[in-house]
């Protein structure tokens, strides 16, 4: 188990000191921290404020897919509107997300630090989102998007909506998102407290770490391939418009080495989250750490080398399809090494069927099914029948949003009393909990249905014989939709009401849980020291060294 | 801003929402009418009409069997663990297990070399499928925003098209023989997908792509887009249709003629006209302003071109526009991007539309 | 480090963050910061190498033909106006280890001179090919260009648009980062003249150092491909 | 537990935070006279006739040039291991980037010769034309001076922008 400090360990007491919160009060006092633990919360709400945008589209396009005809919006707005969900839920809210709002809050925490290594630049970062994120608003108002969240030429050098400002603004996401991995690498490397050794790290922090890794190495090219677009949009440089000599499955390949492994840079941190909700929860050490800790950086790796999947039917050449097909089974190793673990950490542990443990077994149910769907999708002959179906709508969806979304919710529970001091109800927990679970698979399983029968993605018209399954889709999202605002709703009102929660309410043993609820301004009365790992559950319950609720 | 999202909008209500655009706002299509695709279970795969359509399924069903195997694998330890190790007393004794070298070799390399089967199995079918018999019929396939254009280089002169609006057959096959298409678009990305052949290809500007397959049923079967091309997308779509190889070529001269019949006027002919050879993808009938100007009340009305000069539209402009559809834009459609139909139309076919567009008042 | 040198740890200076531990952390994260932003300027770069391969492999008479329109000498001087300045830079943080004030300052001034003449040469070399109609992309005049061509010897092939709208966009990418370079050269020059930087403190010399030598470093790619390579 | 100080993660007596290294002038004027001299064998090659062997040659001695700046201008050679990692891990990454899109055009360039494509022909082509007919965005004068200009240069002849064949 980990020290607060030598005289605590010795069961001295500090007296409490005031709250980050209470710290410092004021509009100035957040708009120019340095605090990461600000950082984070601001970024949280940040991100959660585009979710709502983001699903406020979904809910609109589904139930525009109510009937086959047009009838509730228009096809372009029809467009606009799957475009804007896709941009803002992949640029504003996934990407951002967990390492903007989980990772800035609790990575410094966890390595027993005073601060990130740049605290300057973290707030420079956060600026840069939420520039990024007034581009997409100004977007939203002046003319909206309809080239889908991809920006595929040259249909994005000729649609009449706002696509430079638009990819100027996720351009400039870009920046955020590279200085926020730029700082955690650092961090990471620089800042760890005495005694916390590389394999000593919690789960989370590798997972952040590597999710960093790939924000350094992909997002650069991102920048350079929407400025490439700006270029050719403003000029007509002839790199990706073929009507000026261009070559469109170039730009496919510039996009996709970014996005793919931006898929990781969104589900990484998930995997980060879940490992440490499960061996919490059930008091067992994490089964396979090194496993764990070593896949994450795998499939950061691999992630690099598939991009051409995205690309099989795209006219890129059969051999190179033959090549990234193969490299992409590859990926889907490491990820089953991790499902396995979580499932063998289960076993003889003591399991609490709490919110956020209910997350995280939510997450091994969608999670597994998003990641078994990808087989589909990486075998070659099978996926050119089930490309740019709603096959693979389902799959993504059960991937970022089965995947990440429900990760982030689960981990947002787990840290809530750290973050804000006030636990939510339980029981409304596990109802808002149900809900979404029953919501999403309702909305997306279907969605496997009518992609394996051909419906294309992208239809703002369908067949009529695919009408029933895309009614329960809509009902679906609707009960997801539901119990997201359920859940919006009991965690706001906690902040009132919830009661006050303790500095460890579940027991954990990584150095988070070392400080007060919600912490002091400078993280940690003293300098924290390391002498185990953070999962050694068994060890401590036995002992009787850490309070046990 | 955030209306467009909010409300049920009318078609005043879209304009205003995205503002600068305006003009270019197309109405709402309609549902494209098309045959419905069989299956046989309402979960089950489309029709198997291809020879790549019963290894794909059964590449398919093969993972479908595997992942459920894993899939009820994980769900049944982990539903397993979930009951018995369920926190029953505060201190309930956990095992203090990290790790296992055998067991975690064996989740890694057991997936691993499945993986690698399914791997060589798609590969094998992937190859066959990108890789036509040299005694295939060719066919000429081209994307347009947003129907299909098909040409036959082996009977010249036949032309099919799709229409976004009617089930027009798009495409005729002989079954049993192969039929490699050569692709390309003249805008943007297109995607040409039969999802009862199980076949799909993109189809890129400035280049060609080919995609082949051997029909084994006699049917039609749908066409679909399945690259996001712009508004109309989802109407871009067509029919195949298979048929024996002794009435193929008498069916594909029936299906290509484009002629007067005895009983039909010349504006009706002209809206026949309309409809097969795409002029409905971007022109409406109804007023509304969409890819190009509304046909309504186009003729005798005075237009303001791009570079500021006004005219008149008469049967010479209409002709004019139809053969070189860039010489003089109207206002508000520089954008568009209309392609000629330089020796695709004759002139008893553009004298038909001219009148057709006149009747439209 | 400072085991290296077998002294004691060093005492905390005046720019000391106090959410380091020793100044050690501080300078060892600053300069880890420095590479892994390197990384990403590296990778930024390489979008613009990787078109400018491609179009070299779908149009290679094309990119033959055009870059001979570029001027070698130029280039040339430029190539070497650089990797004077990452010369001087070098010694402004040799000196800034050492504790050499005016050296510092002396050698940060001749960097940021090089700098300028680069800027001016490029000046002088984007005016040049205005003026005969090589624009990027759609604003590139192809009669006033062939002619152009024409009267130094050469001919253009195929579209050439393509060519310079890859060259203006690269070398325009590289100039934006040269300007920035010169920002924050003038930033630690000031600084240094107010006797921030000695033995004890030299992160922002040796980052800004470590920032201009990779200009330099894209530079020393950028010179053959558009300029030199037939 | 031992009575060892740890910091970050390492016993405090081995942990290495910064590397300083102090390179003498005389090794910063040779690299800079190697520099120079490497810049004028390009200038130089350049001149000479090397056929498809010159991009090769040019790439080789860029990277000599690159390696002594990262080795002893940037200190890359004293310097903390990692630091190294980092920079020749980016190195890596750029070639995976590079690698792929390249093999792809390779690799399917035997279509494209078999069919004919815009490209091959537009090369030789108008691409004035392609783009008024696609933008229509540039001054109509402009794009006539071009279009005289052009035959005046005896622009090749067959510059017609040929449409997919069509039967």
């Amino acid at each position: 188990m980990a020290t607060a400090d030598t005289s605590s360990a010795h069961g001295g007491d500090h007296a409490r000191e005031v709250s980050f919160y209470a710290a410092k009060t004021g509009l100035k006092s957040w708009l120019v921290t340095l605090d990461h633990k600000r950082l984070g919360m601001m970024y949280l709400v940040g991100t959660m404020v585009f979710f709502l945008v983001g699903g406020i589209a979904a809910l609109t396009l589904r139930t525009e897919l109510l009937t086959p005809e047009q009838d509730l919006v228009s096809a372009t707005t029809y467009n606009k509107l799957f475009t804007i969900h896709g941009a803002v839920m992949v640029f504003l809210v996934i990407i951002p997300s967990v390492p903007g709002a989980l990772g800035n809050f609790l990575l410094p925490l966890m390595l027993g630090a005073k601060d990130v290594a740049f605290p300057r630049l973290n707030l420079l970062s956060f600026w840069i989102y939420s520039l990024g994120a007034v581009f997409f608003l100004i977007t939203l108002v002046n003319g909206s998007l309809d080239t889908g969240w991809t920006f595929y030429t040259p249909y994005s050098t000729s649609s009449g909506t706002a696509v430079v400002t638009a990819t100027f603004g996720a351009f400039i996401l870009g920046f955020s998102s590279i200085l926020t991995g730029l700082n955690f690498i650092v961090t990471v490397h620089k800042m760890r407290a005495p005694g916390l050794t590389w394999n000593r790290l919690p789960l989370f922090v590798w997972a952040i770490y590597s999710t960093a890794v790939i924000q350094i190495l992909a997002t650069p090219v991102l920048a350079i391939t929407l400025m490439l677009l700006m270029i050719e949009r403003t000029l007509n440089i002839g790199i990706f418009d073929p009507a000026m000599g261009g070559d469109p499955v170039l730009y496919q390949h510039f996009f996709w080495f970014y996005s793919h492994p931006a898929v990781y840079i969104m589900i990484l941190p998930g995997f980060g989250i879940i490992s440490e909700l499960i061996a919490v929860h059930s008091r067992k050490h994490i089964f396979g750490y090194k496993a764990i800790a070593l896949s994450s950086i795998a499939i950061a790796i691999i992630s690099f080398l598939v991009w051409g999947h995205h690309m099989f039917v795209s006219g890129q050449s059969e051999l190179a399809g033959v090549v990234f097909s193969f490299l992409t089974f590859a990926v889907a190793v490491p990820t089953a090494i991790k499902v396995f673990s979580w499932v063998a950490t289960l076993y003889k542990g003591s399991i609490e069927f709490n919110t956020p443990m209910l997350y995280a077994l939510a997450f091994l149910f969608t999670f597994t099914i998003g990641g078994l769907t990808g087989i589909f999708l990486g075998a070659l002959s099978v996926d050119v029948h089930l490309h740019d179906t709603y096959f693979v709508v389902a799959h993504f969806h059960y991937v970022m949003m089965g995947g990440t979304i429900i990760a982030f919710i689960g981990g947002i529970h787990h840290w809530w009393g750290k973050m804000t001091g006030r636990m939510f109800n339980e029981a409304h927990g596990r109802w808002g909990c149900l809900l979404v679970f029953i919501g999403f698979n309702m909305t997306f399983f279907n969605q496997f249905i009518v992609g394996q029968q051909g419906m294309p993605r992208r239809y703002a018209t369908y067949v009529p014989q695919f009408q029933q399954q895309h009614v329960l889709s809509t009902i679906g999202s609707y009960i997801l939709g539901l119990g997201l605002l359920w859940t919006a709703f009991y965690l706001l009102r906690s902040l009132k009401t919830g009661a006050q929660a303790s500095d460890n309410p579940y027991a954990g043993a990584s150095l988070e849980w070392q400080t007060q609820s919600p912490p002091i301004e400078h993280n940690f009365h003293g300098q924290p020291r390391v002498d185990t790992d953070p999962y050694n559950f068994p060890q401590i319950d036995r002992s009787g060294g850490m309070d046990h609720h | 801003m955030l209306s467009m999202f909010l409300a049920p909008e009318t078609k005043e209500a879209a304009k205003a929402a995205v503002g600068n655009v305006a003009a270019a706002a197309p109405p709402a299509p309609p549902a494209p009418k098309l045959p419905p695709l069989e299956t046989l279970h309402s979960w089950a795969m489309p029709t198997q009409a291809s020879t790549f359509a019963e290894s794909t399924d059964n590449l398919y069903l093969f993972i479908v069997f595997l992942d459920a195997f894993f899939f009820v694998l994980i769900l049944a330890a982990m539903g397993y663990f979930m009951w018995k190790y369920k926190r029953r007393s505060p201190d309930q004794k956990t095992s203090s297990i990290t790790h296992n070298g055998k067991i975690e070799f064996l989740w890694s390399a057991i997936p691993a070399v499945l993986l690698v089967v399914i791997f060589a199995w798609a590969e094998i079918d992937f190859i066959k499928q990108t890789t036509p018999p040299a005694d295939a019929i060719d066919i000429r396939v081209t994307g347009r925003q947003w129907f299909w254009q098909v040409d036959y280089p082996d009977y010249p002169g036949v032309s099919l098209t799709s229409s976004t609006e009617e089930p027009l057959i798009t495409m005729i096959v002989p079954k049993g023989r192969p039929v490699r298409l050569i692709m390309t678009s003249e805008d943007v990305l297109h995607s040409f997908y039969v999802p009862a052949f199980r076949v799909k290809k993109d189809v890129v500007p400035g280049r060609y792509t080919t995609l082949w397959f051997e029909a084994t049923r006699v049917g039609e079967f749908n066409i679909f887009c399945t690259e996001y091309c712009g508004d109309r997308h989802s109407s871009m779509a067509g029919v195949i249709k298979v048929l024996e190889p002794a009435s193929f070529e008498a069916a594909l001269r029936e299906a290509a003629k484009l002629e007067q019949k005895p009983t039909e006027s010349v504006a009706d002919f002209g809206g026949r006209i309309y409809t097969r050879r795409g002029c409905n993808a971007c022109h409406t009938l109804n007023g509304d302003p969409a890819t190009g100007p509304t046909w309504k009340g186009l003729y005798g009305k005075s237009e303001t071109l791009a570079d500021g000069t006004t005219l008149t539209v008469d049967d010479n402009y209409i002709k004019e526009s139809i053969l070189q559809p860039q010489a003089k834009i109207v206002a508000g459609f520089t954008g568009a991007n209309m392609p000629s139909y330089q020796g695709q139309l004759d002139d008893k076919q553009i004298t038909a539309i001219i009148d057709f567009i006149k009747q439209q008042k | 480090m400072s085991s290296a040198h077998g002294q004691g740890p060093k005492a905390p200076h005046a720019f000391f963050q106090h959410h380091y531990n020793t100044v050690e952390q501080q300078a060892g994260a600053a300069k880890l910061g420095m590479w892994v932003f390197l990384a990403t300027e590296i990778l930024m770069f390489s979008g613009l190498f990787l078109a400018y391969f491609i179009i070299r492999i779908l149009y290679p008479e094309m990119v033959l033909g055009s870059h001979e329109l570029l001027s070698k000498t130029m280039g040339g001087v430029n190539t070497v106006v650089l990797l004077f300045s990452s010369f001087t830079m070098a010694m402004a943080v040799r000196s800034a280890q050492v504790g050499d004030t005016p050296g510092i300052i002396r050698n940060l001034i001749m960097t940021i001179g090089c700098a300028c003449i680069f800027m001016v040469v490029k000046y002088f070399e984007y005016t040049g090919k205005f003026a005969h109609g090589i624009f990027p992309g759609k604003y590139f005049d192809y009669g006033r260009a062939a002619a152009y061509a024409a009267e130094h010897g050469h001919e253009l092939v195929g579209m050439p648009h393509i060519f310079f709208g890859i060259y203006f966009t690269m070398t325009g990418l590289h100039g934006v980062h040269v300007a920035v370079g010169i920002g924050v050269l003038v930033w630690i020059m000031l600084r240094a003249k107010k006797g921030h930087f000695g033995p004890q403190y030299y992160s922002p010399v040796e980052n800004v150092g470590l920032y201009w030598h990779i200009v330099d470093l894209v530079w020393i790619f950028l010179f053959p491909l558009l300029y030199l390579v037939k | 537990m031992t009575t060892k100080t740890f910091l970050h993660g390492k016993p405090i007596d081995d942990v290495i935070e910064c590397h300083e290294h102090v390179s003498p002038v005389s090794l910063y004027v040779k690299v800079l006279l190697s520099l120079f001299v490497l810049t004028g064998l390009t200038y130089a090659v350049s001149f000479a006739d090397l056929g498809p062997a010159s991009l090769w040659v040019a790439m080789i001695v860029a990277f000599g040039k690159a390696t002594l700046v990262a080795m002893f201008f940037m200190h890359l050679k004293y310097d903390d291991r990692y630091h190294g990692f980092v920079f020749l891990s980016t190195i890596i990454f750029v070639a995976i980037f590079f690698l792929f899109p390249i093999f792809d055009l390779n690799s399917r360039a035997r279509l494209n010769e078999e069919q004919g494509t815009f490209f091959r022909v537009n090369q030789a082509g108008d691409w004035n034309e392609a783009q008024r007919t696609n933008k229509g965005q540039v001054e109509a004068e402009a794009k006539a001076a071009a279009e005289a200009a052009k035959d005046a240069a005896k622009a090749p002849a067959d510059a017609k922008a040929v449409a997919p064949a069509k039967p």
